[in-house]
């Protein structure tokens, strides 16, 4: 059962000196069950795309076209006081990243839970702050941290609350964006480790922003790779990864080093990510592939279906 | 060198570009920054625009108009129309004989500057009078609230007695002489009576003055022609010019000889009378008739003086006492802040009104002592962010190439810091113009110059309000409040500009 | 450190502050003042005798250290103050204690006006950035900040007592006093009268007053509303109003209840224009008045409770800031 | 092996922690915090030596140290013979010409006010290198194109806000380049940047190395990073060195339990994978009361009692192995 569909999402910011062209003609699908990795380096895209489906643009975002069709319903469509009260939240949630600025410093972290909860569901107060202990316990704080302020805990304990927060409601989906930088190597793991058995647990589905790769291959089933704007390659990760097509997916994957298996060279990509203000006609990767063609030049490849159910390729190097 | 200066200066050239750009889309920053230019060219060209300049305690001009004058401009409603301006009549200008008894013993002389009359008599008890008519005009306005007759004379003689009659005549009815005068065809404006017995000459010259203005009223005596002096509290100009027409000023002098030969010599170089206004200049006048203008344009130097130096001066202090203590940390820094919180402690008026009434202060003490107790606020911020500045990489990395102290200091914290403290920078400049106009208004400022605080504390404790005088109490002030809010736009465009999130949205 | 220790620790420096306060207080009025306080009162041509009796009734003839010194610390750490150095000789304890009572009452008012009528004006323009409101306010905030106090004290008098009375034959506001003369009868009269004739010093002060307060939480707002836990709680699905009030403006409130303390200042010197002009008998008037008769003692008392006030006013404020912020620790704020 | 350009001994920070004024007046000892707590290493020129582990276990604190940005509290540092902590401030100054350092964040390490051209001649013109304009602008043109910044003059007279995440780095790395010193420190050099650039910074770096034969000290949290860069590495906890030796050995084969936790907490990009999941529980306690006896004693899946008591030197394992435990990993 598809949960999340996407299609054309197309969302620019706007700014003085025009348009920003920040997601462009984006499109994926996730089942339920499923986790989705959001790839790409900073500036792709990736965050701004799931702040136009959670519909948490800042004042100039602009969604220019396309879908959001969720559990069957077209998201674009409602109204603003219902997206509030059912859906965000209570059916999809976000964990952000950035832990100790997505906490309110002088609030008690139960009560920023339970204030979630509370928002969404008629049910006591008290009945609130028992599920805000059980969820702490959950993600592995200790439902005893609850009367806690966020400056008390630790790096990676604020994460968790944030994820605890996330989950207040039950949600369906969860996005979690970069959920684990600024976090040392060691408690990334415990907080990624706490994410996988939640998923499991609790059966989400979940959508992963994230630069870094290697985390996307631990976590995910699905991938997508964004660049400047588009999704270049989609598909499920162990395709992704051990027979990537497109240019920018190989040298990506091979720029990313590994602690296990022989070394090998990192890759190289010479130059920098385009201006979104004004992208470069055709594809928008060609400046910086060593591949590019003259037709990569004039016209923007469209995505192609390669074997298997799910990958499909935006370059002209595959297909006809 | 030359490749390096003119890259230098094309890099600062496009700091400065960059930064008007940011600044120019911002209207609030736009019209301080019109007002201040308003306000300095007005200091600039201070004086062409008042010709007159403003009293002080070393310069104090004659006064121009009467007491609380209203604005010239106020005529063109019609019930102002009336008023009189300031305008002078000169006594002498045409002079004509009417009458006199004795042509053949006196000779007079006059032109336009002076009156010289010579009377010889030849025998004891021989009397004559020659009456002159001195002036002709014509009064169009309402009665005046205030003139001042003047005549300067000086005579030398003996053995005759004579009298001088100064009057004025009207061709119109007119009822408040018929009640109040002897003769209701001549007002007498004074009469001197001289005596001369035996001293052979007077050389010194006399000068005497008719007030028949407001701030008189109760100490002018109507004194009638037939010695009795009976007091009028009808106020004399007023009365003089009850009706507007044309009126005629005549001199009259009697002599009589004492002895055989005797010879008397009168000669008058001045007489004029002076109409103060009852409307005058651009902006009136004050409680002793002073140009109002006139202050208010020159209170724009001294505001500027003393908002800008002393904000220079408590920024300097501000910001070397914040760098200090940041950058240097431990005692230091612990002495520099403690000091802080006392004088923060020490209210900065009530301080500055113990010394001003200690030491009459010129306005530079002020600009010092204002200087002295406002840096502490901002000492405060920059030494937070010199804090924060101090682990930030890049003044690491300028130790690690060598730099000492000295130099990280100058080149990277202060340039560094600058920006961030601009916006304060400049709204300390209202902060001080207002501390200063405080202290003006209250009365202990520098009497000596012309400030704007001190034109309101007159406007207040001199009468100002009884009489309504909206030219003398809101001009100031709007001054005052204008230029202030040059500086605080200025200083809320540079914030907005400075701290990104506050930047406008575009 | 924990929260006794911050406690502690800025009642400390309070106590250090103020007592540095204190000799400051001594050494202007007693050593560097350059008149004789007799001179006032006696001519200077008078015997020096009657003028050495009198210096020595006020306690001038002994030696400025320690009698001198210890005595004036006497009478202020007891609110005591002495006798006033005028005709009267009288204590200044009953009189200050009765103007004290106006001033706060006239000061406090005005400020709790002032706050109530900047903050929520602050956080309305802050909430609507970029719009009409905000616009309103802050251009109504900038140009209130750059009015002198006392200008506006100066229109509201010009208006209301010079040409009302010049127009209608009397003033519409009283003239001075905290009540009319002959005071009324009964509490309920007395207070009506006594609001009567507060009611245009407080008007003036809150009308000039009350823009820095809602341009400082306009911009503190707009911060707040930039950090990303009022994007969760957006997204949490918390209204409008909860977000502007119990998240935005609840992360705020310790630097604005610092601004309490700074604003402190600026409230003592508007007291001494504020009654000067409306005929308060508060201590600011008093002060100046002092001031020009060289009435030391009561310029020092009035001094030393200005400077009592405004450290008190920190220290609370500081208490209040650890209070409210429960990170606070020493050395992690300012 | 090779004469080495910088030497450690016993290396130890100890932070005073502030206190408030009545309780600097009444306590007597004032409580440190442990930031290095004696670490000793060498580093031959041309080598790279990569010194790892998570935020809090010093490792930054000794690359300040090192260059007496901060002053340690002991120990001795050893450059090219010379002890830097007897070094008086003037002859450090004129030291410092020898030995720069690159920062993590390009946001921060490049002061907003100046331009490129002043940001890289600073240190030329401080240490009084060139002395002419003309001299500067050549050497800052040859830094800038040494780092691929081409051509120089496009890049010279800009500001580091004109310039993206990547040419700032690249400028920071010019600048510690420009005086060609013999010792580099690097705090994690290129964290902040993306993948996609990060590998060409590496190699830029790499080349300049082998080019000004200098000594590179490498301080990362990024174990997989340093196989590519470092070819020893040491492992710190706590403010001391765990483990040190070959960077490939001891990835293949870490021999104290807390390398393996580190570098099996590692996300690996290859979704087939199979790896060992070692995760150990809670975080670093802090450096104000360290654990007695081995500090990782409390996390450590294999601690005894031996842990608990006595407190484990770092030995030499193998032939160039060095590790600090009881019980080492086979």
């Amino acid at each position: 059962m598809t949960l999340l569909k996407v299609e054309n999402l197309t969302m620019y910011w706007e700014v003085l000196r025009g348009y920003v062209k920040a997601v462009d003609d984006v499109s994926f699908s996730l089942e339920k069950g499923h986790s989705l990795g959001l790839a790409g380096e900073s500036g792709c895209g990736k965050t701004s795309t799931a702040l136009a489906i959670l519909r948490l643009l800042p004042y100039n975002g602009r969604i220019m076209g396309g879908n959001i069709i969720f559990n069957g319903e077209e998201l674009l469509q409602m109204n603003d006081q219902r997206f509030q009260k059912e859906i965000r939240w209570k059916k999809m949630s976000v964990i952000f990243q950035g832990a100790m600025n997505a906490l309110h410093p002088i609030q008690r972290i139960g009560d920023q839970i339970t204030e979630a909860i509370l928002l969404h569901e008629n049910i006591s107060k008290k009945e609130a702050v028992d599920r805000a202990s059980k969820l702490l316990d959950l993600v592995g704080i200790g439902a005893e941290r609850i009367d806690r302020y966020p400056h008390e805990l630790s790096g990676g304990l604020k994460q968790r609350t944030v994820i605890a927060m996330a989950l207040a409601c039950n949600p369906d989906l969860i996005f979690a964006d970069e959920p684990t930088t600024a976090l040392d190597v060691i408690v990334q793991a415990q907080v990624l480790k706490v994410i996988k058995e939640l998923q499991h647990k609790l059966n989400l589905s979940m959508i992963m922003i994230s630069h870094d790769l290697a985390m996307i291959a631990e976590t995910c089933d699905e991938i997508a790779i964004m660049y400047a704007g588009k999704i270049v390659e989609y598909g499920d990760v162990t395709t992704i990864y051990k027979k990537p097509l497109h240019p920018y997916t190989q040298k990506l994957i091979k720029a990313f080093p590994s602690v296990i298996g022989p070394k090998t060279e990192l890759a190289t990509i010479h130059g920098f990510p385009p201006d979104l203000l004004k992208p470069p006609p055709g594809c928008r990767f060609h400046p910086r592939c060593p591949y590019a063609m003259e037709i990569c030049r004039k016209k923007d490849p469209q995505s192609a279906k390669v074997d298997g159910k799910y990958h499909s390729v935006a370059c002209y190097l595959i297909g006809d | 060198m030359a490749l390096f200066r003119k890259e230098k200066r094309t890099i600062y050239v496009r700091k400065i570009k960059n930064f008007w750009e940011e600044f120019s889309h911002n209207r609030i920053g736009l019209a301080g920054i019109g007002i201040l230019i308003f306000y300095v060219m007005v200091a600039v060209f201070t004086p062409y625009i008042s010709p007159m300049r403003p009293t002080s305690q070393e310069y104090n001009p004659p006064r121009s108009a009467a007491m609380y004058a209203m604005p010239e401009w106020v005529r063109i409603f019609p019930q102002f129309q009336d008023l009189p301006p300031s305008f002078e009549v000169r006594l002498l200008e045409n002079v004509t004989l009417v009458n006199s008894t004795v042509t053949d013993r006196a000779t007079l002389q006059f032109d336009k500057e002076a009156l010289n009359i010579t009377f010889h008599a030849d025998a004891e008890e021989e009397e004559g009078s020659i009456l002159l008519h001195l002036t002709a005009f014509s009064y169009v306005y309402a009665p005046p609230s205030d003139f001042k007759l003047t005549t300067v004379y000086y005579e030398t003689g003996n053995q005759i007695r004579y009298e001088i009659d100064l009057f004025l005549t009207t061709d119109q009815q007119n009822d408040i002489w018929d009640e109040w005068l002897e003769d209701p065809t001549r007002a007498v404006l004074y009469t001197n009576d001289r005596k001369v017995t035996r001293y052979p000459s007077v050389d010194k010259k006399i000068r005497r003055s008719l007030y028949a203005g407001l701030m008189n009223e109760q100490l002018f005596a109507w004194q009638y022609p037939n010695d009795a002096v009976q007091y009028a509290f009808l106020h004399p100009s007023e009365m003089l010019l009850s009706k507007k027409g044309s009126y005629d000023f005549y001199l009259e002098i009697k002599f009589n000889s004492l002895a055989s030969t005797s010879t008397c010599n009168i000669h008058i170089d001045t007489a004029e009378v002076k109409f103060f206004g009852d409307v005058w200049g651009l902006l009136g006048s004050d409680r002793v008739g002073h140009d109002v203008w006139a202050q208010l344009i020159y209170g724009v130097r001294i505001s500027l003086i003393v908002g800008s130096l002393a904000a220079v001066l408590s920024s300097v202090l501000g910001i070397s006492f914040g760098v200090i203590a940041g950058y240097s940390g431990g005692r230091t820094d612990q002495i520099i802040m403690r000091g802080v919180d006392v004088l923060l402690c020490l209210p900065v008026l009530p301080i500055l009104l113990i010394l001003s009434s200690y030491w009459s202060f010129n306005v530079y003490y002020v600009i010092l002592l204002i200087a002295i107790f406002g840096w502490q606020g901002l000492s405060r911020i920059v030494r937070s962010k010199v804090l924060s500045l101090k682990e930030v990489p890049f003044i690491e990395s300028a130790r690690a190439a060598g730099a000492t102290s000295g130099y990280i200091m100058t080149r990277h914290i202060i340039p560094n810091v600058l920006p961030v403290v601009m916006a304060a920078m400049v709204l300390a400049v209202p902060g001080a113009i207002l501390t200063e106009a405080a202290l003006s208004f209250l009365g202990f400022g520098d009497p000596s110059v012309p400030t704007w605080g001190r034109m309101l504390y007159r406007s207040r404790t001199q009468g100002g309000f009884e009489s309504l005088a909206w030219w003398y109490v809101i001009p100031p002030g709007l001054a005052i409040t204008f230029l202030c809010l040059a500086f605080v736009f200025i200083g809320h465009a540079l914030d907005e500009i400075v701290n990104p999130r506050l930047r406008r949205r575009r | 450190m924990g929260f006794r220790g911050y406690f502690l620790n800025r009642i400390a420096i309070a106590v250090a502050v103020l007592f540095i306060v204190l000799v400051l207080n001594f050494l202007i009025f007693r050593v560097f003042s350059p008149y004789d306080p007799t001179d006032m009162i006696i001519d200077p041509d008078f015997e020096q005798a009657t003028k050495d009796r009198l210096r020595a009734e006020w306690g001038l003839d002994r030696p400025l250290f320690p009698d001198q010194f210890v005595l004036y610390l006497k009478n202020l750490l007891t609110w005591n103050y002495g006798r006033q150095f005028d005709q009267s000789k009288s204590l200044i304890a009953p009189q200050m204690a009765w103007r004290l009572r106006n001033t706060l009452l006239l000061l406090g008012t005005a400020t709790i006006g002032v706050i109530l009528v900047g903050i929520p004006l602050g956080i309305l323009a802050g909430s609507r950035r970029g719009s009409k409101t905000d616009i309103t306010i802050i251009g109504a905030g900038l140009f209130t900040w750059g009015v002198p106090t006392f200008f506006v004290q100066l229109i509201w008098l010009f208006v209301f007592s010079a040409t009302w009375n010049s127009v209608f034959g009397a003033p519409l506001i009283p003239r001075s006093g905290v009540v009319g003369l002959p005071p009324p009868e009964g509490l309920l009269e007395t207070l009506k009268d006594v609001a009567w004739h507060a009611i245009s010093p407080i008007c003036t002060l809150i009308i000039a007053g009350f823009g820095s307060w809602a341009l400082y939480t306009r911009n503190m707002m707009v911060d707040a509303l930039t950090e990303d836990y009022i994007q969760t709680a957006r997204a949490k699905g918390v209204k409008g109003r909860d977000v502007l009030f119990r998240h935005a403006f609840r992360s705020i409130l310790p630097p604005v209840a610092t601004m309490v303390a700074l604003a402190i200042p600026g409230i003592v010197t508007g007291a001494i224009i504020t009654e000067s002009l409306f005929g308060w008998p508060g201590i600011g008037a008093w002060y100046i008045n002092a001031l020009m008769n060289r009435n030391h003692p009561v310029a020092q008392a009035v001094l030393y409770n200005y400077a009592v006030l405004m450290i008190g006013a920190n220290l609370v404020t500081d208490l209040l800031y650890g209070f409210l912020d429960p990170r606070i620790r020493v050395g992690q704020r300012r | 092996m090779e004469e080495s350009v910088v030497e450690i001994h016993d290396l130890k920070k100890y932070f005073p922690i502030k206190l408030g004024f009545l309780k600097s007046l009444t306590i007597k000892l004032v409580p440190e915090i442990r930031a290095v707590d004696g670490v000793s290493f060498k580093i031959a020129p041309r080598e790279v030596f990569g010194l790892a582990g998570e935020s809090g276990c010093g490792k930054t604190t000794t690359g300040r140290c090192i260059l007496r940005l901060i002053e340690p509290t002991n120990g001795k540092i050893l450059f090219k013979g010379t002890d830097l902590t007897a070094l008086a401030s003037d002859r450090m100054t004129k030291l410092r010409r020898k030995m720069q350092i690159i920062f993590q964040d390009p946001y921060e390490s490049l002061n907003p006010r100046m331009s490129v051209y002043d940001i890289i001649a600073e240190p030329l013109t401080i240490q009084g290198i060139a002395t002419s304009a003309d001299q500067i602008t050549k050497l800052v043109s040859t830094a800038l194109e040494e780092l691929d910044l081409n051509p120089p003059e496009e890049f010279m007279y800009r500001f580091p806000h004109e310039l993206s995440g990547g040419q700032r780095q690249r400028v920071a790395i010019a600048r510690a380049f420009v005086l060609k010193p013999e010792f580099i420190v690097a705090d994690e050099p290129v964290s902040m940047l993306d993948a996609s650039i990060r590998s060409e910074v590496l190699n830029l770096i790499l080349g300049l190395i082998e080019e000004t034969q200098c000594a590179f000290l490498y301080i990362t949290h990024d174990i997989a990073l340093t196989r590519h860069i470092c070819n020893r590495i040491a492992i710190m906890y706590l403010g001391t060195i765990t483990e040190k030796g070959p960077t490939e050995k001891m990835i293949q084969n870490p021999l104290h339990p807390y390398t393996e936790a580190l570098i099996a907490a590692v996300p690996v990009p290859d979704p087939t994978a199979r790896r060992t999941e070692i995760v150990i529980k809670g975080e670093v306690p802090s450096p104000i009361n360290p654990p007695p006896g081995c500090r990782f004693h409390p996390r450590c899946p294999y601690a005894k009692q031996k842990c608990q008591e006595e407190e484990p030197q770092l030995v030499n394992a193998t032939k160039d192995r060095y590790v600090a435990c009881h019980f080492p990993l086979g």
